[in-house]
């Protein structure tokens, strides 16, 4: 046992100070104030305060802290991305991942653990191919291996797929690829922001922003009337509620994506399996869980209803890919949002309106950037100019026609 | 799973179905600016509210269009594009 | 059995056929009927079970499956539920998550080292250093999970049906059975669903000892039988409920999708335990399954019996357990002034002592902790908290837990409806109900038994009307009246023993309070950091009592703490049942037989399944195309083309929709003529191309790409309807089948085939004619995407067979033979055509494919001409280009998606490359940046292992740069 | 044109094995029957002239959408739309092609729509039970010889309900490229329910 946990055996009282608090109101006046409570926002106002010490910020939620995106994802982290600029940013992404829980002094369970991504057609095996090559080439290990490799790895899985769909030609593997306990990403951040001076105001919903000269002055709220000069939007899902507010137009639509768990079992899965073909992405918690996933729903809705359809289709995949699974039953399903965008690269940096910076397009893909988001979207509010990493993702790429496609990346949601 | 009422067929499941995405005016070519244009083709609306959407029934080959409300999931009304109007 | 009871009527077992099973490897015996607990129960095995994380002893707590307490498996299945799981001859079952067995179960030492493990405690240790998290990691996962899945388990698929009804009613008991009754009679086709077995719901087991409320039931029963229009189904959950009235229906066999009008939520309460010391030990249960035990499967639970109570249901529960034969030491009653009514009186007067004001403040464990033996009681204070005098110890092996109740809302929140606290029934109930979604009886705080059949038939009506089937006056719901059934707080601190909240989870009381002391302090937050209701049974039992826990810490009402959302499912579904029988549509060619004939080795290409190649014995697979490619070259060949799109335009529009939607002109293209189309999308990016035939002034025939044709029709049927044309759009896709004919004696095999002029001037390239071949319908077209002289045979599906073997023993001579895929792509390969889709991507515009020639920029309008006009004025950011590859080299070929480095940077990819061709030398395709794209221009490729291969661009095509092949003349 | 180049989709399939003798499927019938009945000539004709033209030629065109009527000469036509029809003939006569060439060349509103569709018929008292397996659209509710448009086991179908042989059966018309899947599809069921492959002959 830990010596950690000592400590909690021989102390009468429970030996643990509050992570974050609930400041009794807000105040008439910040630096910045960031929309969102998630993992994004919270870290952002985190980097703010470690890296520039700008700790005047607001963080406004208005549900609970990392109850969008952040806690509803099936907490996959990795970098095998197919352009450049993505593979960098979420290789930067996973590298502070690596260290967020000694740096947080929170175990985050980061647990590297492989992660396969099947080819089911030539034609899949291609763009596997594509992904590999470009990430060799940024020095992030990722490599197409073929079926025999698939099965050795992960002996359970069935390369026919049951017979009657396309079989497993390859898959592109991706050592790091890693799972993490989503929640405590978001609590890290807060607590760090929250010891810096930082306010996190939960239960607390932005009605509007105040613009003036193409300027932000500041936030109105359920609570009250905010001046600032800066305002992060960190809402992922919500955005489209958002960018109304200062006239900013997006490519913005927002789909559901669900996702279910079984019953805890004995650990028989320790790798992440993705299939783009048949719309899935199983891995096993250390609960015991298996978590599972597949494709967006097909049709825009700002809404967390579960369908049965969707359990039944990633159900049905999931058998196919390993047929054994027939009896373990299904416990309970959610769904998140996703703001997708058309290139499937997120939105980030500074906008048109001095004052107001996006961090947006979340899509299926939100969790597994979170720190670099933040810390870059900390340096960009900070110095009013986009980090490097994220100068790609300015929403001013669609008129400039400068994409950054990861479709054949990150069509699949997770 | 939802009931969509097409306007020839009635209403059918959800899954008898595609959605043709939110329903857009595109602006005459020579008449906007390169950055309008742009706007046009990426952008959209995506607000929560009603939005009117293109949907189609597979199986028949029928394109519609639908009001719909994106945050409950309510069909307001669907009628056949320029053509007649049924409750939803 | 020594527990079992005598024969009573209502009885759930069949004492006619005795049933023997075997658990842990032991041999036991129960009857037909009974489910694992209640048969263990019988046989006075009280040890059913572990738990998750203390690995503590666990027997039976509710006997409704809303517990973890016994999970088993056998050899095929896991974690099933020994409360629900009916015994059968050949069962042979095991405890899960023990490591020993069930009794030796050598990690219940965690259960001692509890206090180092308090709420959250993985977050806080085991990540520093770093490298030893893996090992930690590996450890908690080992010891994490419930059951183990068998590797080999394999469950054949099992049917799903659709259903259809105008009102569904949620559970079978009285107010359920009344409402299904009340708009049955209305006329409604109504489906009554009940989980369990039998119908009756509370008037089974809370009001058994009540003749009168057998009568009822009697009566509900044989009045639900006489009505057709009422269907019923027993054994069967509503798993979920979904948008529209869309209902999952489970039972042992199958998933039902059932859809209806309106639904009626009658599934009554889950009761709900007390928290105190031991609470959790073999022997403390829920007073509904103890009456579960008596009246459905007849044992009697205990010995000598302690009954804590916080309602008038107590009293009743310790008539049943006195009536069953159980000594009943004493009733514990929560409130200040216990029990006003005349069961106090029955009770008093039966010898029981009661202790008002008291609570059961620990259970007192046997000394192997499996049992209990005995009940310590503590006066309590006026806030309700324990008393530290005055403690009082009983002996007993029984501790029946009968202090209130949270309804069973699930499936109402599912369907919409949100639920408020009411102080008069101490539980949560709906808020409202909408005008097709409704909720009676216990789920709606209506506890009297006559009320909760009242509230059903309002219910039932309530749907009539909402059909339009009924016009009266609907009642309004009955007022609970009386003390509450609920107790707000049964809840007892315990500093030394654990008091569970959660069973499933083993969270107890101060996992709550240390959770809030860390800032946790709204349902949420707190849920997710405790994980209560996270467990198999999703808080069933532990979730309300967490919010009362909740409210107290925080000093606010149950409504400001509010509660959680309720997801499906109600108890988790296998995925054999929700997958069932898979769908997954597989399009075959007409010839599909042909190619199975003639050794094809067969590939999914979307939904299709085309011949990859013809194996020959011996030959290798690069042979084999190889082969099949140079016969096209030097002979003839045949391949199979229905996949591809097949689409009509006709009217008089055609020419100018043609024009909206492809780059081209096709106004003036002539009859008899072909042109390439090529389709890009708004964005400008290539989506589509094919070849556009015209037959007739009015009559387009268009080919388009195998992946992409159904959506591309779908698209252009939306475009007609916005362009306003008069244009009929036909797709012929799968009713046509096509086949090319190429090679340089190509003409030579149709000539005795066809009654049409063959000769250039008669049908040139590029040209289209109708006629017949092979006496069959047909379509010829004249193109020569593979570079030789070639005919594309277009004909009805029906007579593709038969064409198909004419064209075969019309070549025989000729050597003719079928080509597949691989060898498609090869030879148009070397012609430099690209495959929209693997020489393109996601974002690539034609400007880039080097097809710019393609773009008929000076028309007003097609899809994507404003985007190109942009694209067109930007400097190009890559280009497709041909490369030679060396022919010897040290370094291995490329392959497809093999990176182009140029600096040190990434410049450009291989689309497409062959190793061996026709023409003797390696070739590809590939992206490479503008400076880097005129012929003579080396570039560097990295291949497999890191190294670099030195190519040269060259002009495409690498084959008959003249197209004379194609346009040959005979 | 020779009839013997016409093959059904499913002709390999079913050549694989022997067509049930009577009194088996006389048995399977007691379940549910499905059987083959592709090659039935058929023609389509879109357009919006095309019910114009179709009255031209003497045949009684249904006035409502999805609404089908027999011929004269035996088999049906069936109205897919408003433009839209789908004729069958009742037996593999040739009566079809005669109209098909009597279709003008290059008419702006009437075009000819090659219909290779595969057919199939559904027969007997499970006929309903079995498409509830594989269909969410309420059939108990739709009534005789009335079209719908819907999906059988993931693929587009158009259905028309009949009675057939005393039952309420279903005709199916559907993509052949599809009809080797739905096919084993729609048997593995029927066999489950008792019923399975029936020979077409007195079906019609």
């Amino acid at each position: 046992m830990p010596h950690r946990l000592l400590k909690f055996g021989f102390n009468k009282e429970h030996p643990e100070p509050r992570m974050f608090h609930a400041p009794a109101q807000l105040k008439d006046e910040y630096d910045v104030v960031i929309i969102g409570g998630g993992g994004h926002g919270l870290g952002a106002a985190y980097y703010l305060a470690r890296d520039y010490g700008i700790t005047n910020v607001a963080v406004i939620e208005k549900g609970y802290i990392g109850g969008g995106g952040t806690g509803r994802n099936t907490a996959i982290v990795r970098s095998n991305y197919l352009t450049n600029e993505g593979a960098r940013f979420y290789q930067a992404s996973i590298e502070l991942f690596q260290d967020l829980s000694r740096e947080f002094d929170l175990n985050l369970f980061y647990s590297e653990r492989g992660h396969f991504t099947l080819a089911h057609s030539p034609a899949s095996l291609r763009t596997q191919r594509w992904r590999a090559e470009v990430n060799k080439h940024l020095g992030i290990d990722s490599e197409v291996i073929g079926p025999s490799e698939v099965k050795r790895l992960v002996p359970e899985i069935d390369l026919q797929c049951g017979g009657h769909l396309s079989p497993i030609h390859g898959a592109l593997y991706h050592p790091p690829g890693a799972v993490a306990r989503h929640d405590a990403v978001a609590w890290g951040y807060a607590r760090g922001a929250d010891r810096a001076g930082v306010e996190i105001h939960q239960q607390t919903e932005v009605t509007d922003i105040e613009i003036r000269d193409h300027a932000v002055i500041g936030v109105h709220t359920d609570k009250g009337f905010i001046k600032t000069g800066k305002v992060l939007s960190a809402v992922a899902g919500w955005t489209t509620a958002i960018t109304p507010m200062v006239g900013l137009r997006t490519p913005l639509t927002v789909h559901p994506l669900q996702a279910v768990v079984s019953e805890p079992l004995k650990p028989w899965l320790d790798k992440i399996v993705v299939s783009a073909s048949l719309h899935l992405y199983v891995s096993q918690s250390a609960r015991g869980e298996l978590v599972a996933g597949a494709s967006l729903d097909p049709y825009e809705l700002i809404s967390m209803r579960s369908t049965l359809d969707f359990t039944e289709g990633v159900s049905s995949h999931l058998v196919d890919l390993f047929p054994m699974l027939g009896d373990i039953k299904i416990m309970r399903q959610w769904a998140g949002l996703c703001d997708m965008t058309p290139d499937f690269s997120p939105i980030m940096g500074t906008t048109p309106i001095d004052g107001f910076y996006i961090d947006a397009g979340w899509g299926t893909w939100g969790f597994k950037a979170t720190p670099i988001s933040a810390k870059t979207m900390a340096a960009t509010l900070a110095e009013d100019k986009d980090h490097e990493l994220i100068e790609p993702f300015n929403l001013s790429r669609f008129s400039r026609w400068q994409l950054v496609g990861e479709k054949g990346a990150a069509s699949v949601g997770h | 799973m939802k009931i969509i009422h097409c306007p020839i067929n009635g209403p059918r499941p959800l899954q008898e179905f595609h959605f043709g995405g939110q329903v857009r005016e595109m602006p005459v070519g020579s008449q906007v600016s390169d950055a309008e244009w742009a706007d046009y083709v990426f952008n959209r609306s995506g607000e929560p509210g009603i939005q009117r959407e293109w949907w189609y029934h597979t199986a028949s080959g029928t394109w519609f269009i639908a009001e719909r409300d994106c945050q409950s999931d309510e069909f307001i009304r669907t009628y056949l594009y320029g053509g007649r109007e049924s409750d939803a | 059995m020594p527990n079992r009871l005598p024969e009573r009527d209502g009885e759930w077992i069949d004492r006619s056929q005795s049933v023997r099973f075997r658990f842990e490897g032991k041999t036991h015996e129960g009857f037909a009927g009974d489910v694992l607990s209640s048969a263990l129960w019988a046989n006075g095995v009280r040890l059913l079970g572990r738990s998750f994380k203390y690995h503590r002893p666990r027997g039976i707590y509710s006997l409704a499956g809303h517990d973890i307490s016994s999970m088993v498996e056998d050899a095929q299945r896991t974690n099933l539920r020994g409360d629900l799981l009916p015994i059968e001859p050949n069962l042979d079952v095991r405890a899960v998550n023990t490591a020993g067995s069930l009794e030796r179960d050598w990690l219940r030492i965690t259960d001692h080292f509890g206090r180092f493990m308090p709420v959250g405690f993985y977050y806080k240790a085991f990540h520093t250093p770093r490298r030893l998290f893996p090992l930690y990691e590996n450890r908690i996962r080992k010891i994490a999970g419930l059951g183990r899945v068998n590797p080999k388990g394999h469950l054949p698929p099992s049917a799903k049906d659709y259903a259809f009804c105008d009102f569904v009613v949620v559970g079978g008991g009285p107010a359920g059975l009344a409402g299904a009754i009340a708009a049955a009679e209305q006329g409604l086709k109504v489906l009554l669903v009940e989980e369990h077995p039998h119908l009756g719901g509370s008037l089974l087991w809370q009001h058994a000892r009540d003749e009168a409320a057998r009568e009822q039931l009697k009566d509900l029963l044989s009045r639900a039988d006489a009505l057709e229009n009422l269907t019923i189904r027993c054994g069967t959950q509503v798993a979920g409920w979904y948008a529209d009235h869309w209902l999952a229906l489970v039972d042992a066999e199958r998933l039902t999708k059932l859809r209806a009008m309106c639904t009626l939520v009658a599934t009554g309460c889950f009761e709900q335990p007390a928290v105190f010391g031991n609470n959790d030990l073999p022997g403390v249960m829920l007073s509904s399954a103890a009456r579960r035990l008596i009246y459905l499967y007849r044992v009697r639970p205990f010995e000598r019996a302690v009954v804590l109570t916080g309602n008038r249901e107590g009293y009743g529960v310790a008539l049943d357990l006195l009536q069953a034969g159980v000594h009943v030491v004493a009733v514990v009653d929560l409130r200040a002034n216990g029990e006003m009514s005349d069961l106090a009186e029955s009770v008093a007067a039966a010898g029981i002592e009661i202790f008002k004001h008291h609570a059961v403040y620990e259970a007192v464990a046997s000394r192997d902790k499996t049992s209990v033996v005995g009940a310590i009681l503590c006066p309590l204070n006026e806030q309700g908290g324990p008393e530290s005098i005055g403690r009082v110890k009983l002996s007993c092996d029984g501790i029946v837990m009968s202090v209130g109740w949270t309804p069973a809302s699930g499936i109402a929140y599912q369907a919409g409806l949100r639920f408020e606290y009411d102080e008069r029934v101490e539980q949560l109930i709906p808020e409202s109900e909408s005008d097709r979604v409704f909720v009676a009886g216990r789920a709606a705080g209506v506890f009297d038994l006559e009320s909760q059949m009242e509230d059903g038939r309002r219910a039932g009506l309530a749907a009539a009307a909402a059909c339009g089937r009924f016009e009266g006056d609907i009642p309004e719901r009955p007022v609970h009246t009386g003390p509450p059934p609920s107790h707000p707080y049964p809840i007892m601190p315990h500093p030394g023993k654990k008091n569970f909240v959660d069973l499933d989870e083993d969270l107890h009381l101060a996992d709550f309070k240390n959770a809030h002391q860390e800032g946790f302090d709204n349902i949420e937050l707190i849920k997710r950091f405790t994980t209560v209701g996270m467990g198999p049974t999703q808080g069933k039992l532990s979730n309300f009592n967490a919010i009362r826990i909740l409210s107290r810490l925080n000093g606010a009402t149950i409504n400001e703490t509010g509660s959680t959302v309720s997801r499906p499912f109600h108890q988790p579904v296998s995925m054999a049942k929700l997958s069932g029988r898979r769908f997954h549509p597989m399009r075959h060619t007409p010839l599909h037989a042909q190619h199975l004939a003639l050794s094809a080795n067969m590939i999914h290409a979307g939904s299709w399944l085309r011949p990859e190649y013809y194996k020959i014995d011996d030959s290798s697979r690069a042979d084999c195309i190889l082969s099949e490619a140079e016969n096209v070259r030097s002979g003839v060949g045949v391949i199979d083309l229905s996949t591809l799109g097949k689409l009509h335009f006709c009217g008089p529009d055609a020419a100018r929709f043609l024009e909206q939607i492809y780059t081209g002109t096709f106004s003036e293209q002539r009859v008899g003529r072909l042109r390439y189309a090529l389709g890009c999308d708004e964005q400008g990016i290539i989506i589509e191309d094919g070849v556009v035939a015209r037959l007739s002034e009015h009559h387009f025939y268009v080919t388009a790409t195998s992946s992409g044709a159904a959506g591309f029709y779908r698209d252009l049927q939306r475009w007609a309807l916005l362009f306003e044309m008069d244009v009929t759009l036909v797709n012929e896709t799968g009713h046509l089948a096509a086949i090319n004919l190429a090679g340089p004696k190509a003409r030579e095999v149709l000539r005795s085939l066809s009654d049409f002029a063959l000769d250039d001037d008669a049908f040139p390239y590029l040209a289209v004619r109708q006629g017949h071949v092979a006496g069959a319908e047909a379509l010829l077209m004249r193109i020569g995407f593979v570079g030789e002289l070639g005919y594309e045979i277009h004909i009805p599906a029906g007579t593709a067979t038969h064409v198909w073997q004419k064209l075969l023993e019309a070549g025989r001579e000729l050597e003719i033979r079928p080509f597949g895929v691989e060898a498609q792509r090869l030879l148009r390969l070397e012609k430099g055509h690209l495959i929209v889709g693997q020489d393109t991507d996601a974002l690539t515009h034609p400007y880039e494919a080097d097809l710019g020639w393609a773009i008929k920029a000076k028309k007003p309008f097609f899809i994507g001409s404003r985007s190109l006009q942009i694209l067109a004025a930007r400097p190009l950011a890559r280009q497709l280009v041909g490369l030679a590859l060396p022919q010897s080299s040290k370094v291995p070929l490329p392959e497809e998606c093999h990176l182009i480095i140029e600096d040190g940077e990434i410049a450009g990819r291989i689309t497409s490359v062959a190793h061996r061709t026709t023409l003797g030398q390696p070739i590809a395709m590939a992206f490479v940046t503008p400076e880097m794209a005129s012929p003579g221009r080396e570039v560097t490729i990295r291949v497999a292992g890191g190294k670099l291969l030195v190519a040269t661009v060259v002009p495409m095509p690498f084959y008959d740069p003249e197209n004379s092949r194609q346009k040959v003349a005979d | 044109m020779p009839e013997t180049i016409r093959q059904s989709p499913l002709h390999d399939r079913l050549n694989s094995e022997p067509l049930p003798a009577a009194d088996l499927s006389a048995a399977r019938l007691g379940a549910v029957g499905i059987c083959d009945v592709s090659l039935l000539p058929k023609l389509g004709v879109k357009g919006t002239g095309a019910a114009g033209w179709l009255a031209e030629q003497w045949l009684k065109v249904p006035e409502e959408v999805y609404a089908s009527a027999p011929l004269e000469a035996g088999g049906l036509i069936v109205r897919l739309g408003a433009d839209e029809f789908l004729i069958e003939a009742g037996s593999l006569d040739e009566s079809l092609a005669a109209l098909r060439e009597r279709m003008p060349g290059d008419a702006l509103h009437v075009a000819p729509v090659a219909r290779e569709d595969a057919g199939l018929l559904l027969v007997g008292p499970r006929a309903t039970e079995m498409l509830l397996q594989t269909c969410g659209y309420e059939f108990a509710k739709s009534p005789d010889q009335r079209f719908v448009y819907t999906r059988i086991a993931g693929v587009s179908c158009g259905v028309l309900p009949q009675q057939i042989l005393g039952n309420r059966g279903y005709r199916i018309w559907f993509d052949p490229s599809y009809a080797l899947y739905l096919w084993e599809t729609l048997v593995e069921i029927a066999t489950e329910l008792g019923g399975g492959m029936v020979d077409a002959a007195g079906m019609q």
